[in-house]
């Protein structure tokens, strides 16, 4: 059971929080660790999934409600052996080689997978991010998901049904990653993390972890979070460490910073399914990058370009002050 | 309107026809889930026609989106810019999916039975599968929570319309039923396909034939039915698209032809 | 069990939905029905219940987290036979005279009281919103209030813990009222409401509700919510009216907008604790008052100036564009 | 230090002393969960001091504030201008107070036993009682969630530190276990009075006298005390305020004497 102890946070841990990359995968991420990797379709940690990559991580579990392509690279780098997903495919662009191989003909290993849906992955989380035993939720009845997950359990009802029966209600138990990481617009040195657009699953992941990475298009003054309170998703109690990392969600996106490389996606079917082009790949992307900022440079500005996006600022609200 | 510049006397495409019978389906529903790709395209004409003040939800949590341009996928960058409402998954799927306030859900499906039970986990034995798919997403939510779902299959074949589901990921309302829980929803009653439209009221119906697409016959859809498949009593032929429907889809939907295909 | 078909929403409803208070309430709330008046101190939707009792609603079960000022009224108006709370109390400025009248002496008549905590009730509109039902909490263990709550039962988990023993969790049951009224600084036409500074559990609150109300200090055009998406609280399908009242949270405040009458929480406290001058402010200030504009025209320019707030925007965010 | 102009030779209320006792046991703590008046004095100004990144947390969802003014109450509107984060209802009573992030949290009552366990229901019979107090509100939930609990009680007197409580509303780990459950905190292990100080290790332990302020005798303690209070077996007597506590209570934390009485 995880407590507030296991925190690094606090008292004269703030200036410490802040790393690079590099430095905070190899803190939080050990051989044989559950890693969540969280972010709908939006702001997906690519940059961190790479460096695992990078550091040669070895055994991990890995949860993830989208399995998609960063998933599938961590898979062909040899650094998972059991995923926890509800949905295994390259959005809807097509399939994931390296995770197809794996799972259909154990090549060049096997993978165990707990296979959920959505909101029973999002009831993992809650249950996780508020220490409760299990969590409720009116799915899985009649399917055949349970006879494959014995995760997913039944629960009777103490409160009768409207018509006097008795109800009995599936439940999910909750999931504690060793840590999370998400990736946000921007954070202040202290953790707390504004995210907008798509808010997904982020904050629940972050507090159902033992340890929590933010990763962020920008590192702002503290004054820049403390105009909008109700913009911070992810207070700084919850959070271990805050790493800088322009355009590390890609192929991913980042509202208001950068659109999706969809160009990107369609293509990774075609990679993913040869699995040495995907090594190659690899080496060429991954391997053949230091860090994040070698990878970005090596896209290069002309291709940045084309994913710019123009102007919608939000519009300011008031919250007043005491005259 | 004859002489129409816009092309509306031109062949009618099964991703039209689809798409218009789909968008005729939701006349006076109020809120969709809709992933993307033809739900995209039926409920954008449904709002110009039948449904106008219809909201779209989306599984990635936007509420009344009104993008600057055709969506590529549910998460797309312009359904967040002008939207009324963003919401988190927790909020998503809680609140508003199993609150009870979707009233038409659309899924897809690589297999479907007559009792409208979808596979979307694998081809084969799970444990060792011939084909690994997606699995459920929210799939198994949007069935257990919506009042109905419609599900849309371009191909209409033996294997996806299946006597016996290789695995049942998203079950209907008779198999939650047969597990003791009492569904929500009526699950699916509209599967709309190349060939015809199949429907059913809800638990303890089948899937039948209600409406043959103009110059398909019920032979051709019995045969590429996996089951024995019932027909209405009162068998319809689908009214072809109006000019009307064409032109909107056509000029206003999906100009560029993204999901036109 | 509600469902979306009860809603006055959607296609062709958007129009009707704005509408004046005494229209909202008689439409609404009728004898007999469970009535939520949600808001955490900030934003409490004083002036609904101000129309309530001037509409002489009966034998109504209201349900608040904190009953405060606006309850102790209507009790006194006589419109609550039920109470459903977790704290009842004059915030921290004293006591609800007339509250403990009713519980304490049964006089005038007996008060009916289901009693929970804060997150006890929090649960109870979490799990209305999500159709669950029950929710479970790590509260309760070894409290007398289940034994004077047959609501807060106890759910055995269906995992084992971690010492490998069976573990225990008491629930509470689901809320739904009949309709939920909230106060909130903004909405558009069709029900989109957008709320900053405290958030409370108005947005459970109202999608618990079969029926929901919301009242607002700004009615807005639709662009103004369209350029902020992720501040909608409250997305329109769970709306079905909204009444533009301004000043309609007095004595408490609305971020941005006028701030909390501490004054008037001090002298609650004794105004309430005589039945005579209690029901004597009622005849004046509700009674007296044909609707909210007549109580803040009443209070006059001058007791406002008191109340205002200077400003302090919270500086915009970029949501981007497709280029 | 000689001829301080700020006042801090004035003699030591008891508000001071119970502020600066409480904002001393702070030391090294990071989260604390508090309510208006004396444990705003005592985190403001152990922020000053011993703990100087305290996070204070309040009820009413905001997260490292940063007032302008005092504040008033647990949801003034100086609390959220400026603050670090504010956040939902559920999200502060489920994620951050039950998943375990508050390191102490401050609770008041109208009666504790020697167990640490708390009434704020009733005085006399839930059912028809002579006083009906406020209840919970969150009580029961930072008893149950917090890693310890501080009870600052300006009145030490046996109705109020009571032998056998009229009603528990918040238990401590004792009743919780006894109930069957596994508590995840240690519940009171600190109550701070106009007398002295009371402390308890966690499940298993009762209340004992720990410390009593200058002037103070443990008779007076122990007659003022409801139950048979034993004391522990190296008895302290409270360091009085330093004039630099003093000064920062004073002059930076309460100027205006609002919670100074």
């Amino acid at each position: 059971m995880r407590g507030a102890v296991e925190r690094t946070a606090g008292a004269g841990g703030v200036a410490g929080k802040v790393m690079p990359m590099r430095e905070a995968v190899a803190a939080f991420v050990h051989d044989g660790d559950t890693v969540s990797l969280e972010g709908f379709t939006h702001l997906i940690p690519t940059a961190a999934g790479h460096e695992i990559i990078r550091q040669g991580r070895r055994d991990l579990t890995v949860v993830r409600m989208t399995a998609d392509i960063v998933v599938d690279q961590m898979l062909a780098a040899g650094c998972v052996t059991r995923l926890v997903s509800s949905f295994v495919g390259n959005s809807s662009a097509g399939s994931l080689g390296e995770l197809r191989r794996r799972i259909e003909h154990a090549d060049p290993e096997p993978l165990a997978f707990e296979e959920y849906s959505h909101y029973g992955m999002v009831c993992r989380y809650v249950a996780g991010a508020q220490r409760l035993p299990f969590h409720p939720l009116r799915s899985y009845a009649g399917s055949d998901l349970p006879s494959v997950n014995p995760g997913i359990r039944k629960v009777t009802s103490p409160y009768p049904a409207a018509d006097g029966s008795t109800e009995e209600i599936y439940v999910v138990p909750p999931v504690h990653p060793d840590v999370t990481f998400i990736h946000a617009q921007r954070a202040d040195r202290r953790g707390n993390t504004q995210i907008w657009g798509l808010t997904g699953v982020q904050a629940e992941a972050v507090y159902a972890a033992r340890k929590a990475v933010v990763v962020v298009e920008e590192l702002v003054a503290d004054e820049v979070i403390r105009a909008d309170p109700n913009r911070t998703l992810v207070p700084a109690h919850a959070v271990d460490a805050v790493v800088l990392c322009p355009r590390g969600a890609h192929p991913s996106f980042a509202q208001g910073y950068y659109d999706r490389d969809n160009a990107f996606y369609r293509a990774w079917s075609a990679i993913s399914k040869d699995p040495v082009r995907l090594r190659g790949w690899l080496e060429e992307w991954v391997y053949g990058t230091a860090d994040h900022a070698a990878y970005v440079a090596k896209l290069g500005e002309e291709f940045w370009a084309g994913l710019a996006v123009g102007e919608a600022p939000s519009g300011p609200v008031d919250y007043g002050r005491r005259l | 309107m004859s002489g129409d510049p816009t092309g509306s006397t031109r062949p009618v495409t099964s991703s039209e026809l689809l798409s218009v019978v789909a968008a005729r389906e939701l006349a006076g529903r109020r809120t969709v889930f809709a992933g993307i790709g033809l739900p995209t395209l039926a409920t954008e004409l449904a709002r110009l026609t039948v449904a106008p003040g219809l909201e779209v939800v989306y599984e990635s949590g936007v509420c009344g989106a009104h993008p600057s341009h055709l969506p590529e996928t549910i998460a797309d960058a312009v359904l967040i810019t002008g939207a009324e409402a963003v919401v988190s998954m927790a909020t998503l799927f809680g609140s508003v999916l199993q609150g009870g306030h979707i009233d038409v859900g659309f899924l897809g499906a690589a297999q479907i039975d007559r009792w409208g039970n979808l596979n979307t986990s694998v081809i084969g034995e799970w444990e060792s599968p011939s084909v690994r798919l997606p699995g459920s997403g929210g799939a198994v939510e949007v069935m257990a929570n919506a009042r109905e779902v419609f599900v849309v299959m371009r191909r209409h074949t033996p294997r996806s319309f299946a006597d016996v589901l290789d695995f049942c990921t998203t079950p209907g309302p008779d198999r939650a039923l047969a597990d003791g829980i009492r569904p929500l929803g009526a699950g699916v009653t509209r599967v709309i396909t190349e060939l015809g439209v199949l429907a059913r009221a809800g638990a303890g119906d089948e899937l039948r034939l209600v409406a043959v697409h103009p110059g398909v016959s019920v032979e051709q859809v019995r045969a590429a039915t996996g089951w024995e498949l019932k027909t209405a009593d009162r068998l319809a032929t689908t009214d072809p698209p109006t000019s009307a429907e064409l032109r909107l889809l056509r000029d206003d939907v999906d100009p560029n032809r993204v999901y036109l295909r």
